[in-house]
């Protein structure tokens, strides 16, 4: 059962991310006026992606990619979908924010190989991104782990489940609404579509993929989606026992992130820093303030 | 400006939950409009290949493709070309529409055309009415087939617009004496363009030639009109003068087969070309300067020619610039033959030939005048001692209806020629004139201003019977309306059947037929009557004007003999014009069944070149 | 941190049309930029000197693919002028109506492209419906979608087809019902007035010294329209204003398009009440004969982008002898653009460009 | 009002109006930077274009200056909009002419696409590169000698279809 | 139209998925571009078919040849093809490609585009309307199920014979071959 749940996780993990990338298209589609593709076109995009030869820009190129989809992969074993948790006894949240480390950095490692200055500055863009919301990201969850007592995600989705949603519980508000202003930026949809911008820097770290590369950079980006849905219904919506609950949760988050980035447009990354170190993190360093006062 | 917001936005969202705007194209479709500019269609029938459309395009996307299925007709502006439009050239602009004469260039709503193979984009556009195979009807359209050889039937778009055409379907009008003044003296009808009105006029040529292949002599109409419009109505008259040394009197009396070729006349009225030519030829004032032509170098060669008329004097013209000493005799008193005789002066004033002859002459050409071969000079004599002779006597001979009591006529080159002199006609209030022609025509209208002259103020008429309906009259309809205008009375289809005298066997009426047809069935010649039918037209003086033939009296018999004829008794000349006989060329009325001056001229041309080549053999 | 030399374009979603940068960046910094023109460098006015005066008609519209009616119009005037020919009142009711659907037409591609530059898909997808709708207008009318080969010396091509008055009315009724949504998802956007104010800023005195026209020079205040200075067409028949901001950034600029919109539809209206009736096209000479007079004229017109000049000669051919287009772009994609971007950040690039409204055809010809 | 300042301000001058709104200055070859700064103190601040015609007939390059005022508020006594064309013409063999920048600095891309497509030499200027073109040409484009259509036929006419390209 | 074929899916994915995901390379080359952002955008909706714009060629599998093609663009052209992976489709837009259309006398626009890349689809028209474009796409797909799509593979084949031309007319390209010449090995 174990071994299926391993094998299953993230397989489940890529099929709903990239059912996201695909109802995102949809959407995004009705809200501008049209129909938009079917629901599986990126499916068919990643089979003629796959199908597709291209060129390689060396070793480090195709490790990085590999390692950033592994890594990936890897987080989905220690994010409990519902009951289904493969992994998520042995780490808990550190492991996880370790682990969400690799994702950027192997994209880093791959694209800095490609040499192309979009390609550059769309990695700086992506670190820089990742400091901004790095910072109140670890200050709400160092709020919850304050709160709940604990570092195992399964624990606090199980707490919460006595205590209702996180997100709603008295001290933790504050975290809660910081967690919700970041979130965009954690899902990288606009305003803090920074790192691909394609109208800017050609869709950025992406810009030398092609053919089975950009396959796997898909996946990982549709993997990155759930990652951050996942991680925010779990911490803060209060997880689900049951998957289709869950699933059900992911998908009014997935709407919510949809929505803002359907009606704003792109920030520069300057501006979106500034925005996150100011209001987001303002806001967690308060409600860490208000668990540590009320917790202890 | 409003107020800034961040929540404002969010309304956005209300467009997920209503039907999208987006036209699910292949599946819905949206009809082009009416006016769209796309694929070309040409109704070959309508077609005239006049090339305009080629010559319009800004990308040269058109070529004009001979197609020899078709049959050419110059005579009515006809080319067997039809356009072929290249689509990896064609920008859509439409302008090869706006242009087109004949309206069949169209543009349909049809723009679908893939391929990976650029030859494909080549096509000769058709009418959607006369190519089942591309066109298909409705049901069995699809769109994701169509292409330029699946298109849809019935789907013209873009089409031609007669207030938006490019070129000026109106032409200028020449100015004119009035019916009511010009019928009561020989003043000359059309009083000629100004530079003005002729630069205006010429302005409308689009030089699509088509006039210059139906002219019998191949004028460079298109050329001399050009130089018209740009102000050198000195070069136009060069122009002229290389296929055309009578420019004065074909400016007025020509046929203009050229007019009924002209591309403009199809959906407007045609360039008034032969009132251009009047211009350049009266605008000039002397020929000698401005042509500064000369004679040839001489080349010790003599060539006579018989007969001063348009063939003749011609002919004249082109041998003397090739440097041969040309001897033109003639019966008359001047040069001109026919047309000295025929056209009354209302049409061609004597100045004018005069003005053509003159110039002639100046070059060299000696013309004897009141010689008439075989009674004062034998032609023999001709045949001996140049060293070629072209016979260019036209038909002179009036003839007659040979009726019951027609000797009492009057025959019409006779009455014609006596109004040329001092001693004019004296006219009766009642005239009759027999003959639907353009002849019958001069006389009744020289009839009607003699009439006004010599009874004014009393009520005068003059009748004109002719075999012929209205639709069918020989002569030409600008002719018939004039002389309506003038007020001349027009029995057509009565045919004479009687000269009625009265006690004193004097011309009281003409007694007539309703004709029944004209030609057999085979179209011949042999008018039959209803029985019956008849009509007495009352008259005091008649003129028979059916037709006329040559007199070829003064030709030996011996040598007559050896002449042999065509049909209609014409000669029978071959490509150079030489008859049978040897060294004896002949043209004009006598050889063509087309005639007149400019075939005259066309064939004087030939015979030029004959002749040139027959005495340096 | 490293200095970069960043080429922008041709091949580039941030570039509308086929034109290219050359960056000189720090970071994201900006240091210097230079434009690199000619991706579409046809030659334009060469070829109009090989090319009868009517021949090139349908060939000047292709010089500016997003707007082609005002450079229809401005090669019409330039005709006129030089011919002397007269056009009737109706005819220039007609070429108003016509040119203000266009400028409409040209803004909400504008406004696509603005709006795409700032990753905006939404409402750059609302637009550029709205413009097709536009553009079915001009179908109706003229039988092309894009290029309209309908203005042309002595008057317009065709009349208004039967009922078209009221489709124009009901068109543009159906766009003016969108402006509130435009206005709260767009313009009255908080993050679009962060991105748009203070970027790529152009003084007045800048703008005048550089050729800056259009909603460059009067972003700064002035209200520099042809149609008011210099009255062509029907422009002077009515009333109406020039919208004008005092900031003299992007997002004034882009507030001016929105209010030059509004004000041509509103117009469009004026025009149409007041249209008369009657001909609306004087007989030009015959193509292949015309010829006109010896002389040189230089006509300007506005265009959706600023202050469109022709500068014509004839040496009294078939030809033109010398045809030199003074596009608005030129002088915006080349020297305004080029001091705008620099100091801007790198993000700003194609949203600097749009606001300028720089469009490559017109630039290269 | 212009006309007549214009008239003794300077000697070599001629004056048309025959058109609406047009004012013609021709002016030898020296005075055109005194004009323009005349011009722009009198509030003709508005560079239009610089433009360039080839008489090859009488051997000459024509440079034509074309100049307006932004407002015409802003030039005291003229009610009426002008636009000034201001041409000079120098030598067709080698030509060379100062540059007009530090006037009107929009002059800068004009400058350099008449030096590209005519062959006029702009002293002074600080970038003559390549603007539009891609190739060199053996005659700047825009001359009238360049044939075009010659040039066409001999360079893209002889560029041969791609050897074993299947049709089918 | 057979999208929706689920039996066509399982026998040849790679070739439906080749129909159904064709990405554009967003290279405004002329000014065909002018019809690509309506077929893109709410009124026709590419996307409907899978078509989108996509920032770079490598991304790429459709090149639309938008028009005219001037001669410094075609070497970024040539540049943009060569870097798209195969296997890759060019539609070329409009008259220009097809022969010189309106600038058929141009001195600085090539007149044959196929002389110089293959070509899949050339769509006639000036410009051709969204609907035209959609057509060549379904003619894109015909051509895809035959087999017959096969530029990129005569670029391959007659490689030596491209390039030349291409250097014909631009000189010296600053790029190595893509692929050996040959006899040149």
């Amino acid at each position: 059962m174990h071994i299926i749940e391993l094998i299953f996780s993230p397989l489940l993990a890529l099929l709903i991310g990239v059912f996201f990338l695909g109802l995102a298209r949809k959407v995004m589609a009705r809200i501008q006026w049209r129909y938009g593709p079917p629901v599986t076109q990126p499916l068919i995009d990643i089979i003629r992606l796959l199908s597709q030869k291209s060129a390689s820009h060396g070793v480090a190129f195709n490790i990085g990619l590999v390692m950033s989809l592994a890594g990936s992969l890897v987080i989905t074993l220690f994010l409990p979908f519902g009951k289904i948790a493969p992994m998520s006894n042995s780490g808990g949240m550190l492991v996880i924010l370790y682990l969400m480390l690799i994702g950027p950095l192997g994209m880093a490692i791959s694209s800095g190989e490609s040499a192309n200055p979009n390609a550059s500055i769309g990695i700086s863009r992506k670190l820089l991104l990742a400091m901004g919301y790095e910072l109140p990201f670890l200050l709400v969850v160092l709020a919850l782990m304050t709160a709940y007592n604990t570092t195992s995600i399964t624990e606090i989705v199980s707490l919460q489940r006595d205590t209702g949603w996180s997100m709603f519980t008295f001290p933790l508000v504050l975290s809660g609404i910081a967690y919700l202003l970041i979130l965009p930026a954690m899902l990288g949809v606009r305003p803090f579509e920074v790192v691909n911008a394609p109208q800017e820097i050609s869709s950025g770290p992406l810009v030398e993929y092609g053919g089975p590369y950009l396959a796997l950079a898909t996946l990982q980006h549709a993997l990155a989606f759930f990652i951050g849905i996942s991680l925010f219904v779990n911490l803060m919506w209060g997880g689900a026992a049951n998957p289709v609950i869950f699933f059900l949760k992911m998908l009014v988050v997935f709407f919510l992130g949809i929505f803002v980035n359907a009606v704003f447009p792109r920030l520069r990354i300057d501006q979106a820093i500034r925005y996150l170190w100011r209001w987001p993190s303002l806001i967690a360093f308060a409600g860490l303030i208000l668990v540590c006062v009320t917790g202890s | 400006m409003g107020k800034l917001s961040l929540l404002g936005p969010f309304s956005a969202i209300k467009f997920l939950f209503r039907k999208p705007k987006t036209l699910r194209f292949p599946f819905e479709q949206k009809e082009t409009a009416a006016r769209y500019r796309g694929f070309h269609l040409n109704d070959w029938d309508k077609c005239t290949g006049c090339g305009n459309c080629a010559d319009i395009c800004p990308n040269e996307a058109i070529i004009m493709e001979v197609h020899p299925e078709i049959k050419a007709v110059p005579e009515n502006g006809e080319k067997n070309e039809r356009p072929k439009l290249d689509y990896g050239r064609c920008c859509f602009c439409g302008l090869c529409v706006d242009i087109c004469p004949p309206g069949s260039l169209s543009l349909s709503r049809d723009y679908l055309h893939i391929h990976f193979d650029p030859d494909t984009f080549v096509f000769t556009p058709r009418d959607d009415n006369a190519d089942d195979k591309a066109f298909v009807p409705d049901e069995q359209y699809s769109i994701l087939k169509a292409s330029l050889s699946h298109r849809k039937r019935d789907y013209e778009g873009f089409s031609s617009d007669m207030d938006f055409a490019l070129f000026n379907p109106d032409r200028v009008e020449m100015p004119e004496i009035p019916p009511d003044e010009r019928k009561m003296s020989f003043i000359e009808q059309v009083t000629g363009y100004n530079q003005e009105e002729a630069v205006k006029e010429a302005q409308r040529c689009l030089e699509c030639r088509l006039c210059e292949e139906a002219c019998p002599a191949h004028l460079k109409i298109s050329d001399y009109i050009k130089a018209i419009y740009d102000g050198e109505p000195a070069e136009s008259l060069r122009i002229i003068y290389e296929d055309n040394p009578i420019p004065s009197i074909c400016g007025r009396i020509c046929m203009k087969h050229c007019e009924d070729a002209c591309s403009l006349r199809l959906r407007g009225e045609a360039l008034s070309i032969r009132w251009l030519k009047r211009y350049a030829a009266d605008t000039i004032k002397d020929f000698k300067e401005t042509l500064e032509q000369n004679p040839g170098s001489y080349t010790g060669k003599k060539v006579a020619v018989v007969g001063a008329g348009p063939g003749g004097l011609s002919l004249a013209y082109f041998l003397k610039l090739m440097g041969h000493d040309v001897v033109v005799f003639d019966e008359l008193s001047g040069g001109g033959g026919i047309v000295r005789v025929g056209p009354p002066r209302y049409r061609l004033p004597e100045e004018s030939i005069d003005k053509d002859v003159d110039y002639i002459a100046s070059l060299g050409v000696d013309f004897r005048f009141n010689t008439r071969i075989g009674r004062d000079v034998e032609f023999e004599k001709l045949m001996s001692e140049y060293d070629a002779v072209y016979i260019g006597i036209g038909n002179t001979v009036s003839r007659s209806t040979r009726v019951e009591n027609s000797e009492k006529c009057l025959l019409a080159l006779d009455y014609l020629e006596q109004n040329k002199t001092d001693r004019k006609n004296i006219v009766t209030e009642k005239i009759i004139v027999i003959g639907g022609g353009n002849v019958a025509m001069d006389v009744a209208r020289e009839s009607l201003r003699l009439q006004n002259i010599q009874h004014t103020g009393k009520n005068t008429v003059v009748s004109m019977v002719s075999l012929e309906d209205w639709d069918e009259l020989p002569a030409t309809q600008e002719e018939i309306d004039e002389a309506r205008d003038e007020g001349i009375v027009f029995n057509p289809a009565w045919g004479p059947k009687k000269v009625i005298l009265d006690d004193f066997g004097k011309v009281k009426g003409l007694l007539c037929m309703k004709v029944k047809s004209v030609f057999d069935e085979e179209g011949k010649f042999s008018p039959t009557f209803y029985e019956g039918r008849e009509m007495v037209i009352e008259g005091t003086m008649i003129v028979e004007a059916i037709g006329q033939g040559p007199d070829y009296s003064f030709i030996p018999k011996s040598l007559m003999e050896k002449i042999e004829f065509t049909v209609r008794r014409k000669l029978k000349v071959d490509e150079n014009g030489m008859t049978t006989l040897p060294g004896v060329f002949a043209g004009g009325d006598i050889v063509n069944i087309n005639m007149d001056a400019v075939t005259a001229i066309a064939d004087a041309k030939i015979a030029s070149e004959g002749i040139n080549s027959w005495m340096s053999r | 941190m490293r200095e970069l030399e960043l080429y922008y374009g041709p091949q580039h979603l941030g570039m509308v049309g086929n034109f290219s940068l050359t960056l000189q960046v720090e970071g994201d910094k900006i240091l210097k930029a230079s434009a690199n023109p000619g991706y579409l460098h046809r030659g334009f006015e060469k070829l109009m000197e090989k090319r009868s005066w009517i021949k090139n008609f349908p060939m000047v519209c292709r010089i500016n693919v997003i707007e082609p009616d005002s450079m229809e119009m401005i090669y019409s005037m330039g005709v006129e002028k030089l011919a002397g020919i007269e056009v009737p009142e109706r005819a220039h009711f007609i070429r108003s109506i016509f040119l203000e659907l266009a400028r409409v037409g040209s803004h909400l591609f504008g406004l696509w492209a603005y709006a795409n530059m700032l990753g905006f898909d939404t409402v750059a997808q609302w637009a550029m419906y709205h413009r097709d709708l536009v553009l079915d207008l001009f179908e109706e009318l003229t039988g092309g979608r894009v290029y309209h080969i309908y203005i042309w010396p002595g008057g317009v091509r065709r009349d208004f087809p039967e009922g078209f008055k009221d489709k124009i009315v009901k068109t543009l009724h159906t766009i003016g019902g969108c402006v509130p949504d435009y206005d709260s998802t767009f313009f009255n956007n908080r993050l679009f007035y962060e991105r748009a104010c203070n970027v790529g800023k152009v003084s007045r005195a800048e703008a005048m010294e550089m050729g800056g026209v259009g909603q460059v020079i009067r972003a700064t205040g002035m209200a520099y329209d042809i149609r008011k200075v210099e009255p062509y067409a029907a422009y002077d028949r009515v009333p109406w204003n020039v919208p004008t901001r005092k900031e003299g950034d992007a997002f004034s600029r882009i507030w001016i398009v929105r209010d030059e919109m509004i004000e041509s539809v509103h117009m469009i209206f004026k025009l149409l009440d007041e249209m008369p009736e009657g001909n609306v096209y004087n007989r030009i000479p015959n193509p292949f004969k015309w010829r006109i007079p010896e002389g040189e004229a230089y006509v300007r017109c506005e265009s959706s982008r600023g202050e469109l000049g022709l500068y014509m000669v004839s040496d009294g051919g078939k030809e033109p002898y010398r045809a030199h287009f003074r596009t608005p772009s030129y002088s915006h994609g080349l020297t305004v653009l080029e001091k705008a971007l620099e100091g801007a950040n790198i993000s700003d690039v194609g949203n600097i460009m749009m606001s300028l409204y720089v469009v490559a055809p017109e630039i290269d010809r | 009002m212009l006309k007549q300042e214009l008239e003794t301000t300077f000697d070599n001058i001629t004056i048309r109006m025959e058109k609406k709104n047009q004012l013609e200055l021709s002016i030898t070859k020296d005075g055109i930077m005194s004009v323009l700064s005349f011009l722009k103190n009198k509030g003709y601040d508005h560079l239009h274009v610089i433009s360039c015609v080839d008489w090859i007939d009488d051997k000459q390059l024509e440079l034509v200056y074309i100049l307006s005022a932004y407002m015409k508020q802003d030039v005291p006594g003229e009610t009426e909009q002008l636009n000034i064309l201001l041409k000079t013409r120098i030598g067709r063999d080698d030509p060379k002419y100062i540059t007009s920048i530090a006037l009107f600095p929009a002059a800068e891309p004009y400058e350099r696409e008449i030096h590209e497509m005519f062959g006029v030499d702009f002293l002074g200027h600080p970038r003559l590169t390549p603007l539009l073109l891609e190739r060199d040409y053996d005659i700047p484009p825009f001359r009238k000698d360049f044939d075009t259509k010659q040039y066409v036929d001999d360079v893209f006419g002889s560029v041969p279809s791609v050897e074993g390209e299947d049709k089918n | 139209m057979d999208r929706n074929q689920l039996k066509k899916w399982f026998q040849n994915p790679v070739k439906m998925a080749h129909k159904y995901s064709l990405h554009v390379v967003y290279f405004c080359t002329g000014c065909g571009i002018i019809e690509i952002p309506p077929s893109i955008t709410a009124r026709w909706d590419a996307e409907r078919f899978g078509i989108i714009p996509v920032a770079t060629p490598r991304q790429a599998s459709l090149f639309i040849i938008a028009g005219y093609v001037s001669l410094k663009t075609l070497r970024s052209i040539i540049r943009t093809y060569e870097q798209m992976p195969e296997p890759k489709f060019t539609v070329s837009l409009g008259s220009c490609p097809i022969n010189g259309g309106m600038y058929y006398d141009s001195y600085n626009t090539i007149k044959h585009l196929e002389k110089y890349i293959p070509v899949d689809g050339m769509i006639a028209g000036c410009m051709p309307r969204p609907e035209a474009i959609f057509v060549g796409v379904t003619h894109l797909w015909t051509l895809i199920d035959k087999d017959m799509a096969d530029g990129y593979k005569r670029y391959r084949s007659n490689y030596s014979a491209y390039r030349a031309n291409q250097e014909k007319i631009l000189g010296k390209l600053e790029w190595p071959p893509l692929f050996p010449i040959h006899g040149e090995e």
